[in-house]
C-alpha cells in the first residue's frame, strides 16, 4: 500500500510543464514537493493567488497571505493576486488546467463525493464543486477502502455528489486508475506488492483490465 | 472630492439594524473587518442574515456574533473549525445556506454589478442544484444562480482615501472587492487611511463610488488560523 | 429659446452634492462647466474612469487618459480607473445615480430613442442603452423640436427606441418637463420669453400644466 | 515561471488562420494592439470575425483591416468615424451585430469566466431585445444574453512580465482584461516587458494566467482621435 507521501509522488509524475495547478487540502498539497524542478508549473490558490511558493520561514509568516487551507505561505517570482470572482472565473473558464483533489467516493461514471457525511457536520463544499464542475482535467487521491474493508470506488456513489461525471484520474494506496468516457474504472498500474486480483477485489465498481499491469515506478 | 470619512467603527455602523442582511469580507480570518464586527457586538440587534464565505472560529470575527446569538442565518462556503456553530446548526437555532465558493463569489458580484441571474456549472447534479433551472448550453449543463445583495456590507482594506477608493493586501483581498460593491451601505476599515488623491488611480482594487463610509481601523489582530513555517 | 449652454446650466441646477454622474456626449458634456464649486460630485466615463478633471493643457495631454466621447482628459484627485466590465457594473448595479444624455425623440411614458435614425448610417448604441436601463435617475437634454418643427416629445416614439419608461426629466431649449411615472410630461418651467401657449403647440404628447408655470432662472 | 515571450508581433500572429473570430481590446484608438494589428495586415487571412467595442478609423487600427477586405464580421457597440466601414456596411460586403456596450463587455467577461448566459437589463424592450429570452426578477425586466468567446484575442497593455502579468495605463486598459480572459489564445503586447518578479503580485491588472504569448511592442504610435485643451 502507498503512503500519502507515495500517492501524492505518483501524482505529480501526471504534471506537465507550463501548467496552472489546483491542488486541494491534504494529500494533494504534498503533490507540490514531488513535482520536478525542470517542470514550470504554477499553483493556484482558489481565495486569490496565482504562484504559491514554499511555506514561510518564521520572520517571512504574513497573515495576509495565506492558501486555501488558510496555511501561511509565500508567493513565487511572476505571480498575481486577485479577488474572489476572479479567482473562479479563472476556475470555471477552464484556465485552471489540472485540479488534484481528495475523495470520499467516486463512481464508476467519473462522479464524486467529498464533501458531506450525512448525519455528521456539515463543514460545506467550499470551492470544490467549481472546481469538480470545470477542471479539463480532474485527478483525485484517495484510499481505495475505507477502513473498514469497503471499496470507495463504486458503481454509484452512496454519499451526497460534489459533482458529475468529472474524475478523469485516481491514485490510490492501491493503484493508478483512469476514469474511462464510457464509464469504468481502467487499471492502469499497481501499487509494488499490490496484485491485480487484490485490486480486483476491493474495487465494486466495474474494473477494466487489458494486458499485463506493471507495478509503479518510483525510481526517477 | 467626496468626503466619506467617519470617526471610528462605532459611528459607521450605528445604523444597522435587527434582521438586517449583512455580507462581511474575508476568507477564514484572513481580510474580515475586525473593527466593525466588534463595533456590532456592542449592539442590541439580533435575527442577522450574515453572507461570509466562513463564519469565523469559536472566539474570533464572526464566531463571536454567533455566540451572542445575534445570527439567525449564515450564507457561506465552508462553516468547520466552529464548535459553538454547529452546536447551534444542530439544535436548529441556526440556519445555514451552504454554497459552493465560486457561485458565492459570482451571486455577490452580480449583486454589486446589477445581473439578477447567470448560469453556472457548479452543483450539477448535487443537492445545491434542488429547485433550481437547469439549462444546456453548447453540451454541457448549467444553474441558474440568483444575484446576493446586502444592507450592509463590512468590508476590511489595507489602504483607503477620504473618496472611498480601496486598495488590498495580498489574500486577505479575496470577498471584500465583490461585497464592497453589493451592500447598500458599505463601510470600509483600513490600517491606513490617506487624503483623496494619495492613492494611485491604476492600482485602486474597489473604486470609490462602491463605499459610502470609511475610518481608520485600529488594534488589528490579524489572527493566523494554520500557521505554517518552513522546516 | 435655450441656447445649449443655457440648457446644460438648467440641468446643473439638478445636481446634487455627492452624486456620481454620467454625462453623454455634446450638451451633456457642458452640464460639467455649470456645476457649483461647492458641490462635490464625481463624473463617471464609461470606459473606465471614476473622477473626470478639466480638458488637459498641451502638455499633459496623454493618448491614454480619454472620456467616452474619445477627447483627451485629465484626473482629479482621488480619481479611479477600471475596465469596461467594472464601468458597467458600476452602471449596471445603480452606482451611478444621475445619467444626462441627449435624445432625438422622448415619448409620454418615458421611452427614449437616441442612436438609430433607420436609412440613414448606423454608428451604434455604445453605452447609452445601458445607461438608460440603470441610471437611477435620468435627464435629457434636447431640442423640443426638429428644424422642420415637428415636435420631439411624443406620444410614442418613431424612432428604434434606446430604452423603455426610464427618462424622469427633460430640459429642452423651451421647457423643462417632468416624465410623470404614470405618463404625461409636467411642464415645470418655461424658456425666457416662450410662453405656455408655445410648449403646448410644440409638445404632441401629453402635456400636463398645472397653475402657473414660472420662467426659468438662471441669476444665480 | 513559465516563460511567455515571443520575439515580436509576426512571431505571435502567425497560426491566425481565415474564419478565425478574434477580439480586440481597446476604446476608440486607445489601448488598441497596434503592433498585432499591423502583423496580421501582413497576412494573407480572411472571413475574420472581430470583436471589438469600436472598429478604429478609415486609416488607423481595425479600419486597416476592413481596407484590406480580411473582415467578414464585425461585433461592436459604436462604429462611427469610418467611411470604408460604411460603405462596406451598405454594400452588404460587412456583417455588423452591433451590442450594448455594457452588454459586450459583460459578455466577453462571462466568456473568459465560465459563464454561459447571464440576465442583463440593457435593450429591454429595444431590437437588441428580437428573439432574446425576456424575464422579469425583483418587478423589472431582463434580457438573457450569451457568453462571447474567441480563437484569439488581442490585447495591449503598459507593462508586463514574461510569465503574462499585465498592468495597463490610464483608460487604456478598457476592454483589454475581459477580452485577455475570453480568447482560446491571447496575445499580449506591451509597451514594457520585465523579468518575472519584477512587477508587484498586489498590481497586477490580467493574471498570467490568461495570457498564452507576450512580446514587446514598438513604434507605438498611440494616435488621439480628440485631441482637446482646455483654453
Amino acid at each position: 500500500m502507498l503512503t500519502k507521501d507515495q500517492i501524492a509522488q505518483r501524482i505529480a509524475k501526471e504534471v506537465k510543464d507550463g501548467q496552472y495547478i489546483n491542488l486541494g487540502i491534504g494529500i494533494p498539497t504534498l503533490v507540490a514537493n514531488y513535482i520536478p524542478d525542470d517542470l514550470d508549473v504554477i499553483l493556484q490558490s482558489e481565495n486569490g493567488l496565482l504562484g504559491i511558493g514554499p511555506f514561510p520561514t518564521e520572520d517571512q509568516v504574513d497573515p495576509d497571505l495565506i492558501n486555501a487551507g488558510k496555511q501561511t505561505i509565500t508567493m513565487t517570482k511572476g505571480s498575481a493576486l486577485f479577488s474572489s470572482a476572479e479567482s473562479f472565473a479563472m476556475i470555471r473558464g477552464g484556465h485552471v488546467q489540472l485540479t488534484i483533489l481528495g475523495a470520499m467516493e467516486v463512481s464508476e461514471n467519473g462522479d464524486i463525493a467529498n464533501w458531506k457525511i450525512p448525519g455528521k457536520m456539515v463543514k460545506g463544499m467550499g470551492g470544490a464543486m467549481d472546481l469538480v464542475a470545470s477542471a479539463e482535467r480532474i485527478i483525485v487521491a484517495m484510499q481505495h477502502c475505507s477502513k473498514n474493508g469497503q471499496s470507495k470506488l463504486l458503481k454509484s456513489c452512496t454519499l451526497p455528489i460534489t459533482g458529475i461525471r468529472c474524475v478523469d484520474m485516481i491514485v490510490s494506496d492501491m493503484a493508478v486508475l483512469e476514469v474511462l468516457p464510457e464509464g469504468g474504472f481502467k487499471l492502469l498500474e499497481r501499487a509494488p506488492g499490490i496484485s491485480v486480483e487484490e485490486i480486483k477485489s476491493k474495487t465494486e465498481g466495474k474494473l477494466i483490465i487489458e494486458g499485463e499491469i506493471p507495478e509503479m515506478n518510483f525510481a526517477n | 472630492m467626496i468626503n466619506k470619512t467617519v470617526k471610528n467603527a462605532q459611528e459607521a455602523v450605528q445604523d444597522v439594524f435587527s434582521n438586517a442582511v449583512l455580507m462581511f469580507g474575508g476568507f477564514g480570518l484572513s481580510g474580515i473587518p475586525e473593527n466593525s464586527i466588534q463595533a456590532l457586538l456592542a449592539m442590541n440587534i439580533n435575527g442577522l442574515t450574515c453572507i461570509s464565505n466562513n463564519a469565523g472560529v469559536d472566539d474570533f470575527g464572526i464566531g463571536l456574533m454567533l455566540q451572542k446569538r445575534m445570527v439567525k442565518k449564515m450564507i457561506s462556503s465552508y462553516v468547520g473549525e466552529n464548535a459553538e456553530f454547529e452546536r447551534q446548526l444542530l439544535s436548529g437555532e441556526l440556519e445555514v445556506e451552504l454554497i459552493p465558493q465560486g457561485t458565492l463569489a459570482e451571486r455577490v458580484r452580480a449583486g454589486g454589478a446589477g445581473i439578477p441571474a447567470f448560469f453556472t456549472p457548479a452543483g450539477v447534479g448535487t443537492e445545491v442544484a434542488e429547485g433550481k433551472e437547469l439549462r444546456e448550453f453548447d453540451d454541457k449543463l448549467y444553474l441558474l444562480e440568483r444575484w446576493l445583495k446586502a444592507d450592509f456590507a463590512f468590508v476590511k482594506a489595507w489602504k483607503g482615501d477620504t473618496a472611498g477608493n480601496l486598495i488590498y493586501k495580498g489574500t486577505a483581498r479575496n470577498f471584500n472587492p465583490m461585497m464592497a460593491a453589493a451592500g447598500k451601505i458599505t463601510i470600509a476599515e483600513v490600517e491606513e487611511l490617506v487624503p483623496a488623491g494619495e492613492l494611485d488611480p491604476n492600482q485602486i482594487h474597489t473604486p470609490g463610488i462602491y463605499v459610502q463610509r470609511i475610518f481608520q481601523g485600529k488594534n488589528y489582530e490579524k489572527r493566523i488560523e494554520q500557521r505554517t513555517v518552513r522546516k
